[in-house]
């Protein structure tokens, strides 16, 4: 499904240049957002690949910002009946681009270059033994969940997904995007499902299991994924993750994107990842504020 | 139109160029695949600077958005020398442009090795030296300081004659006299301007937002001090000046010129369109029309009112 | 909450103060009326910097926007210290709030005379110096050098002992050198940034688009700078610091806050709103309580990681 | 009409502060766009008068301009059924402000400050011995002379408008604007009406005739405002100009505005103008590039 250019294994390559796209749609989901994007060019995404958006025009709103493009995975690939495809993001409105993408209206335009990035491994590519896979995403981080699914389903490879949200209003995008596949639920303020961790639902799944045979996936807020990567670590279990770091070009070119490494030194997450192998970083909370 | 050109002897086809260390053309190939190659947006590419060891570059978060800018800490990761020579510029002399390498070093008998050794490989057409550093013996940042430049390139001027060219960086009170410092120690050109000293607080916390506190500032917030710096430099000096500092389009690059820049180079703008660097040539042409220039040479030759 | 707090013994109802040369209060009392004073914006007001003589100005034209914010080349216009004095003082006691006069010249014996002067009058609360000029004996920019800067705050100190701010420039590699050499002179304080030197070309015709070729930068571009110099300097002086540069809401005055200043003020972006100094002041409380802050004075204490 | 503070006379004071003003209708006129703006809580602007305008949000478009707020002049005001008035702007999309106010639609909202700086003398204030008015429009400038045209006809007043344009697409709003009223064209390109300049039209009139008791008015671009003003200047007829001058604030503040005066220095044009009298000013073209 995707063309090798020499990175890593899987990599769909992205057409050169910036691209404009139409907006099709854009519909709240529950505290979040979907839009639309009808890309009549590119190539078809894998799952946990991203893109980089800018609102067209008027990229560069009130007070000078947002400025430069921003990193979205898409949510959901399907066909479009006019020809090429089209791509469903996830928005969470947490500063200025991501409000000025969820201010876009059907008709109106977006610059897009992509898709960036590697795409998850299969389960067997992942652990030669997996049976299937878990599937932990949190918040925004269900959207790239969502697409491995899919894909997963697709191909007959069985899975499970595990969500956790810290409440209602950050559990937007569920409906849509997981439909009636069956789910696993954990809300930290316990408003349904499991009351706490989304990292207490695997752990029982895992205790359950036969750890030889699990491959794991998630994506979600550092803290999360850093649990999530410790958990599979410290059973020897193969997990991916896939990460966030500020971008400002995704194609290698600004080193902004920096992520350290588990041997040293760092990589640029946006051409080594975003999807990354829990062995590979030191850390899934780089960056991030020190806690306590 | 005829756009082409030359600097300080290398002849280019047009006169766009990117910016030290805002385009790996390595790592674009691997994203974008051969169309890089077929549509290459540079008429010339420099190197992001390197240095003598293997560099992993600073700690996260290296970025921050600005009002129409932004700010970076990256902090020269890199192959070190014999990384890069080994492994990247055989890639990059299939680019089919001139190449510039960038080299940085904290004393000048590094300086002298990485001039040396890269200047002695037929692929390179110039070297840049962004002295933006400390001399690790008088502790002063060589460019901001026009003897130490000076002295510099009178170290350096030897060793090779394929052309060198000083980045020269804004964060001085009067870069002109950098410059003509510069000059003097037998620089062929200048390139300006570098990042602005520049510095973020997180959001959401109450630290800096950088991982080292802070940065350089880039982008069209800086395009305003970049044609002051320029007009200024290209005014006190006879060597020609490669322009740069938030170029968007042929009208910002056209501005440079016009403020005394030779040619030009795109940096931050690659991030948010990697064909920038083409979208500013194709509208060189319409851009000189419109202010009546009938080639990009009578644009650099013109002087302003 | 609380927003009352001082500079230099000055004391204020709140920390936001506007610009020199950014707000002239007694033409905005013509245009809105008796309603400036009801509800005046700042908490403290600071005249445009006043000379000796009487100065035209600068020929036009002497704004241009750039992204993001603006270049002006205002070339100081004024009425000259006795005008000032016998016109503009009257007006300016009637705002309600503590008065600091800006105040600059070219050599040492012209910056005495304007300092007694204007110390003497018991309208006016502190003395702001502004050190951006050339000293007509050396020729070097006193606010550019460490040691011309503590030299005239040398000779100024013993004249009054009302608060002396050095508004300090940021055309330099390093600021916090400058202000130390202030603060060992005798400065109360130091306030910052003043305009960064910038050009723009006429996006017209071939030729500067300022009438005398070049100005200052100002507005949210330069905001990233001036954060930088604010906790460089606050870093290393342990008199206050006034911060500025592109200030716009509550939220970027609480980051100079952050960064190190103790009071902030909206230059540019009074321009945008005339109100604007009131809405920094109103949104404070909520931009504090988001940071966790329960007051003015623990974001003041506050120190970065 | 116009309470005076102690500037010029007939300042109309402003409300302090911007205050946010629905867009009520946008429409092409020719080359130019007028557009509609409710201003509840402004006072009744004087002709000659302006505003300080920012479209909202996203007043900060492509490239981080606009930034600061733009100067335009009121092409009329009217009242408002429910309440306040309507001001009609006519606008010249020459860069990326006047652009963007172009680009505003019915429902958005606009930043306003003002009204700002002075209103046009009536006939008899100008020349005690004035029998009417002779008004001198050029292009966008035709504007401030449809409101001082209005005024007159209410006032009785007898007023002539000569009205000046390089072609067809530069004479927009002159329909909506003067309507039936009698005009008398010029086109440069001589599309229509005098093939010429309006100074043309200017001479004619003033030949024919008492200059003494001549009063003009007049606004358009600096060359024909500085030949208006020298025809008058050589005649002896008092002239009042509108001008203009890049602005950042409207109202005194930043001292950008500056025009030459005739005894030496400069006013800031915001506070001491626009409109000016011919002979206070050294030239209504400072700034412009020489010509030739
Ligand atoms: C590969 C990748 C895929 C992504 N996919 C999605 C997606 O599907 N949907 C979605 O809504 N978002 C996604 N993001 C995150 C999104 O790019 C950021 O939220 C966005 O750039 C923030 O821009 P802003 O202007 O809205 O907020 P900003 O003002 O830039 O930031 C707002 C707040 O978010 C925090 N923040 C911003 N960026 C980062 C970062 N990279 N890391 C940590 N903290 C940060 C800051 O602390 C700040 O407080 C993805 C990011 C990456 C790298
Ligand atoms: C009192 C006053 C009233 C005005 N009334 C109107 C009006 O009713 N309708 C209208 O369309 N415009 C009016 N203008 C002019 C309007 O303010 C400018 O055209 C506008 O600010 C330009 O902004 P911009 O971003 O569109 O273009 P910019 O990019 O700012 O400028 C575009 C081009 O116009 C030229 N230019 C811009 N501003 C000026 C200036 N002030 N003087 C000379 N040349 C300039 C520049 O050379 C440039 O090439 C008025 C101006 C003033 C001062
Ligand atoms: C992310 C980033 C990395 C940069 N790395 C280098 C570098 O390695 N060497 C160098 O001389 N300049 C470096 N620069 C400076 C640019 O080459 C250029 O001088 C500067 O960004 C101004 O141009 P711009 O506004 O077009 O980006 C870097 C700039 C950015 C934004
Ligand atoms: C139009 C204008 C005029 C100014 N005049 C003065 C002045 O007379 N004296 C002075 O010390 N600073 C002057 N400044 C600098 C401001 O006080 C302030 O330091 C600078 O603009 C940065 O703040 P800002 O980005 O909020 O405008 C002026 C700035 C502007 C924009
Ligand atoms: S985002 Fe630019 S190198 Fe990764
Ligand atoms: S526009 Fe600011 S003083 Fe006139």
């Amino acid at each position: 499904m995707s063309a090798d250019s020499g990175g890593k294994p899987g990599r769909t390559q992205a057409p050169f240049g910036r691209r404009l796209c139409e907006v099709a749609d854009s519909r709240p989901a529950g505290g979040y957002r979907i839009f639309t994007l009808i890309d009549e060019d590119g190539p078809s995404p894998g799952p946990g690949q991203f893109y980089m958006l800018a609102a067209h025009p008027d990229w560069a709103a009130e007070g000078g910002r947002p400025y430069l493009p921003r990193a979205i995975s898409h949510a959901r690939v399907s066909g479009n009946p006019a020809g090429g495809q089209r791509l469903d993001f996830l928005i969470d409105e947490v500063g200025p681009g991501t409000s000025r993408l969820a201010a876009m209206s059907p008709g109106d335009a977006c610059w897009i270059t992509g898709p960036f990035g590697g795409r998850f491994s299969l389960p067997r590519q992942l652990n030669p033994k997996a049976a299937g896979a878990v599937l932990v995403g949190g918040g925004i981080g269900i959207a790239p969940m969502a697409v491995l699914r899919r894909e997963l389903v697709d191909r007959g490879i069985p899975s499970r997904s595990l969500l956790g949200f810290r409440d209602r209003e950050h559990s937007g995008g569920i409906d849509e995007l997981f439909g009636c596949e069956e789910t696993r639920l954990a809300f930290e303020d316990g408003s349904s499902g499991h009351k706490g961790y989304v990292t207490d639902l695997l752990l029982q799944i895992l205790e359950g299991d036969d750890s030889g045979s699990a491959a794991v996936y998630s994506c979600g807020p550092p803290a999360m994924l850093e649990a999530v990567r410790r958990i599979c670590l410290d059973r020897g279990i193969p997990v991916e993750l896939a990460l966030e770091s500020p971008m400002a070009c995704g194609y290698g070119a600004c080193f902004g994107c920096a992520v350290p490494k588990a041997d040293g030194g760092y990589m640029r997450l946006c051409i080594d990842g975003p999807v990354v192998r829990g062995d590979e970083i030191a850390t899934a909370m780089a960056g991030e504020p020190a806690v306590g | 139109m005829d756009l082409s050109t030359d600097i300080c002897g290398i002849e280019l086809s047009g006169p766009v160029l990117n910016g030290s260390g805002t385009f790996d053309a390595l790592a674009a190939r691997r994203v974008f695949g051969d169309s890089l190659i077929e549509d290459f947006p540079f008429d010339c590419y420099v190197s992001k600077t390197i240095t003598m060891n293997p560099r992993p570059g600073n700690p996260p978060y290296r970025l921050w958005e600005t009002p129409s800018g932004m700010i970076n800490s990256i902090g020269l990761p890199g192959p070190g020398l014999d990384g890069f020579l080994e492994r990247d510029l055989p890639g990059l002399a299939g680019l089919g442009v001139p190449l510039i390498v960038s080299v940085m070093a904290d004393q000048v008998e590094d300086f002298e090795v990485l001039v040396s050794r890269v200047a002695t490989r037929d692929e390179v057409a110039g070297i840049e030296l962004n002295v933006s550093c400390p001399n690790v013996h008088s502790g002063l940042i060589v460019g901001e300081q026009p003897s130490e430049t000076e002295a510099l390139m009178k170290a350096l001027r030897p060793i090779t004659e394929k052309p060198l060219i000083v980045k020269l960086t804004p964060n001085v009170a009067n870069p002109q006299e950098v410059a003509v410092g510069a000059e003097a120690g037998g620089a062929d050109a200048v390139s300006m301007i570098n990042t602005v000293k520049a510095a973020a607080i997180d959001p959401g916390v109450n630290r800096t937002w950088l991982g080292v506190g802070a940065g350089g500032l880039s982008g069209p917030a800086v395009r305003p001090i970049a044609l002051a710096q320029v007009r200024a430099v290209s005014a006190s000096v006879g060597i020609p000046v490669i322009g740069m500092g938030g170029i968007t389009d042929a009208e910002s690059a056209l501005e440079f010129i016009l403020a005394g820049a030779r040619v030009v180079a795109v940096g931050t703008e690659n991030f948010r369109d990697p064909r920038a660097g083409s979208s500013v040539t194709e509208g060189l042409p319409a851009a000189l029309g419109r202010r009546g220039f009938g080639s990009l040479a009578e644009a650099q030759a013109a002087s302003l009112d």
